[in-house]
């Protein structure tokens, strides 16, 4: 039953994540799509490690690794958006058709 | 047992909020605060206008309720204890840049991105000389941490924490060299919009987080309720209000060097420094 | 009532709008133990005006005025046989009767403009950034001198009774973050006595900005500040001037007692690329007639 | 009770969620997705993870602030005195949103689920210690270099300063010969400043 509870709050977190990662035209809306999708992904972990697994370490240290996936994510992220906004001033997907040079 | 902590947590809270104003010499003033209007900026951002103070408070609480009274007596007693009272600060910084955030104005705005600029950096000594402590105790709880301090204190085995801490502290509680949020060359920054009892509720929250950060000070290098005769209570009131006796006076004392410069000392001297310190911490426990 | 009681008994907040040549009354007054210099005007309950101002400054003492939180009393002093300790008594006897004066505001509390949209969006511009919404200019992007990031650029008037600039200067300032990009003097500070440049005050005036407010204090009395790490504070390099070193050797002479000869040059050459504290902090090195000559520049030029 | 608290905890991280996308302040909007990390720290904290839980509320309260910042820093009209909305393909983004979360939500209440909770005596968090530094401390360690090489790129990237000057103008190296061709690739339409891009 918690574990039910768990997972739809995941699938939901994903699906709005989705959403957000897909309509958003501002880079850093974009990525808290992506973070939303994996709070999800986080959520869903802890849902099977702890109701599913019996406690299995393996499942934290998934979940250790999705927050460095976010970490890494956040920083290229933000460093990509800082390079691309220096060298066109543009921070919006649609000002970027093409990644030439 | 545990209405009991909460009491004991609350009550440390009240008292030592007015023990710290009174350090300062500003209980009457405080008091004349909350005589006073509260004045609205235009266009603010109304709810974390109101509940900056609130959740500083808040924070300052729950950064107390993971402090051993006594031996083995802690309100939240989590495994992870250490770890809780590392996301107050993280929060911390989140409420102190909405302080200034939220009022809409420019100099209380300049504020809160100083205060993050150097809040978040201050974050990685604080951290380092966290895991340092736990390194003895081999355990990231606080009564854990107490009790691996009965032989010796971490005072005397880390001798680089508790200065480096009391960095932190002042951090965290916007005073004097490290109150780079409330500044006097931005009309005292985050607070420059706020009057009345929303600017004394501040001063009450700052207040309360230097009893909460000293109390975690006295736990982690000073032994905490540890101590012969008297009661642990006792000894960690005792500890406590020394530690903010001299973090208060460092606060006055100690003069506030521009935000870069800060800066540049915090990732360039500190930060090594506390890698240091672990490093150190480390080979002892070994 | 034991609370209003109690609070009759604290240090009377003070903003002090300092007119032409009250500069070292003022701050000497403000120094009292039983008045406390607020550095907002929100934090005060006392407008003290000093001098008699001029009619350019009338509308900007108004804002300051409204700006007081209720209850607040307006106290002036203009006549200089008035002590010191006279003006100190009537500020302490209103202070313990402000519920009885409180006074109504001086200018409209109306907002400069109307909170009503023109676009689409309810916004004043083009699209969804810029223009001014609601008629309140946004900032826009702009040249970067430090970093070459094109971010937003922030102008604003700062002045004439700010408490961190010397009174009566008027500064045009555009900011980008915390660095300032330009800087024009839209008025000169107010002419004050030459006892402004005495040393004790300006050391206190950079004691202030370092965070020291009892130094300071103790330094207007003519003590020894105390502190630790004052000189080491203020950057090295900092807001060099030919002949007249940096704002720490500055500090240093001040505390050794000794008037810094300074000729500063024009504030929107000095100020440009420094950081608001940075920049204070050199404002507060720079004794105020240095000031005065360095803001009157542009106008003789 | 915890199913319960479990249940207030999902639905206040999905609401939160989704006003990251509704909000016109983007500070609102970088601290509503905090609201809905700190409500999956918690649940964490509930079903016996208390370091997972505390370390995602920890992680993401700095991960969030920085977040706001550049938020500020590149979003037109940061505290939301217009309203915002800056979507494309929204119905498509909305389709497959919708579909996701149902497709995930069907398969979690079709597929039949373990039951084999933690045991409430074990000591996770020692236990988590021992997996990092026993039998996965090959991928602990690949996930800490993963981070060092990002803090790295992420340095790399943002600096203005090139190897052969600054990035936004050119930054190109000097020729083989004195005032000759600079060596390498030649840029197509040059270094220097493009105009202002674009802010729908």
């Amino acid at each position: 039953m918690t574990l039910s509870i768990v997972l739809l709050g995941a699938a939901a977190l994903i699906g709005i994540g989705l959403y957000g990662a897909l309509s958003q035209q501002s880079f850093v809306m974009l990525m808290m799509g992506l973070e939303l999708m994996l709070n999800g992904a986080l959520l869903a972990i802890i849902g099977f490690w702890s109701l599913a697994l019996g406690g299995m370490p393996e499942g934290q240290l998934l979940a250790i690794l999705v927050m460095a996936v976010m970490a890494i994510e956040m920083a290229i992220g933000f460093a990509l958006i800082v390079a691309v906004y220096r060298k066109r001033q543009a921070d919006m997907t649609e000002s970027i058709g093409t990644l030439k040079q | 047992m545990t209405a009991l902590l909460a009491l004991a947590v609350l009550g440390t809270l009240a008292l030592g909020a007015v023990f710290a104003v009174a350090m300062d010499g500003r209980i009457a003033q405080l008091a004349a605060g909350f005589a006073r209007q509260r004045i609205e900026t235009e266009a603010p951002d109304r709810l974390n206008r109101d509940l900056a103070a609130v959740w500083y408070l808040a924070l300052a609480a729950a950064g107390l309720s993971v402090v051993p009274f006594a031996p083995g007596l802690a309100l939240i007693d989590s495994p992870v204890g250490i770890v809780i009272w590392g996301t107050c600060e993280a929060l911390t910084i989140i409420t102190v840049f909405l302080h200034g955030w939220s009022s809409n104005a420019p100099f209380p705005l300049i504020g809160a991105y100083r205060y993050v600029a150097i809040g978040l950096p201050v974050m990685l000594p604080s951290m380092f000389v966290l895991i340092a402590a736990a390194l003895p105790a081999e355990s990231l709880s606080l009564p854990a941490i107490v009790e691996s301090q009965r032989g010796m204190w971490n005072v005397i085995r880390q001798p680089l924490g508790l200065p480096l801490f009391a960095i932190v502290v002042l951090t965290l509680t916007l005073r004097g060299p490290m109150d780079f949020a409330d500044a006097a060359d931005i009309a005292t920054g985050t607070s420059a919009e706020e009057s009345g009892a929303a600017r004394g509720l501040w001063e009450i929250a700052r207040a309360a987080m230097l009893v909460s950060a000293s109390a975690l000070a006295a736990t982690l290098f000073l032994g905490g309720p540890l101590g012969p005769v008297l009661p642990g209570p006792v000894w960690l009131w005792i500890k406590t209000a020394a530690l903010m006796a001299i973090f208060a006076w460092l606060g006055r004392r100690v003069a506030r060097t521009t935000p870069s410069r800060m800066l540049t000392i915090l990732w360039i001297v500190l930060l090594p420094l506390s890698f240091l310190h672990l490093a150190m911490a480390g080979v002892f426990a070994l | 009532m034991r609370l209003s009681r109690l609070a009759s008994r604290a240090p009377a907040p003070v903003f002090g709008a300092i007119g032409p040549g009250w500069q070292v009354a003022v701050e000497r007054l403000l120094a009292r133990s039983g008045l406390r210099r607020a550095l907002t005007p929100r934090d005060a309950g006392i407008l003290l005006v000093a001098g008699d101002m001029p009619g350019d400054a009338a509308e900007a003492l108004g804002r300051v005025h409204d700006q007081l939180p209720h209850p607040r009393a307006t106290l002036r002093w203009t006549v200089s046989h008035e002590t010191a300790d006279a003006v100190a008594d009537r500020i302490v006897a209103s202070w313990r009767d402000l519920g009885a004066i409180d006074e109504a505001d001086l200018l409209p509390d109306q907002p400069p403009n109307e909170w009503k949209g023109v676009g689409p969006h309810g916004q004043g511009g083009k699209g969804m950034m810029g223009g001014t919404p609601y008629g309140r200019p946004m900032a826009m992007t702009g040249e970067d001198i430090r970093d070459g990031l094109q971010l937003d650029r922030y102008t604003a008037r700062i002045g004439p009774f700010a408490p961190m600039l010397p009174p009566g200067l008027v500064l045009e300032v555009t900011l980008q973050g915390d660095v300032i990009v330009a800087a024009t003097v839209q008025h000169p500070p107010f002419a004050q006595p030459v006892d402004a440049d005495a040393p004790e005050l300006c050391a206190a005036r950079m004691l202030t900005i370092l965070g020291l407010d009892g130094p300071a204090r103790r330094a207007i009395h003519g003590r020894r500040p105390g502190g630790i790490w004052v000189r080491g504070a203020v950057p090295r390099g900092l807001g060099g001037i030919e002949g007249a070193g940096d704002a720490r050797d500055r500090l240093a002479a001040f505390l050794g007692g000794d008037r810094a000869a300074v000729t500063a040059p024009d504030l929107s050459e000095l100020l440009p690329g420094l950081e608001w504290s940075e920049a204070m902090l050199v404002m507060a090195s720079l004794p105020p007639s240095a000031i005065l000559r360095a803001a009157r520049l542009p106008e003789a030029a | 009770m915890t199913d319960l608290l479990v249940a207030l905890l999902a639905a206040f991280a999905v609401w939160t969620g989704w006003r990251v996308f509704r909000v016109d302040s983007m500070v609102r909007a970088s601290f509503s997705l905090m609201l809905s990390f700190v409500a999956v720290g918690g649940i964490g904290v509930l079903l016996s993870a208390p370091y997972i839980g505390i370390a995602t509320v920890f992680m993401m309260a700095v991960e969030m602030m920085v977040m706001a910042i550049f938020m500020v820093m590149f979003m037109m009209n940061p505290a939301g005195l217009n309203p915002m909305s800056m979507v494309h393909q929204h119905r498509i983004s909305i389709g497959a949103g919708l579909l996701a979360a149902l497709a995930l939500g069907a398969a979690v209440l079709l597929s039949p689920l373990p039951s084999n909770p933690v045991l409430s005596e074990a000591d996770v968090v020692a236990e988590l210690g021992h997996e990092l530094l026993g039998p996965s401390m090959l991928i602990f360690e690949t996930a800490g270099v993963a981070l060092l090489a990002t803090m790295l790129g992420a340095v790399i990237l943002s600096s203005r300063q090139g190897r052969f000057g600054n990035s936004d103008e050119g930054s190109r190296p000097p020729g083989l010969t004195p005032e000759g061709e600079p060596a390498g690739r030649k840029p197509e339409g040059g270094g220097g400043h493009h105009h202002h891009g674009g802010h729908g």
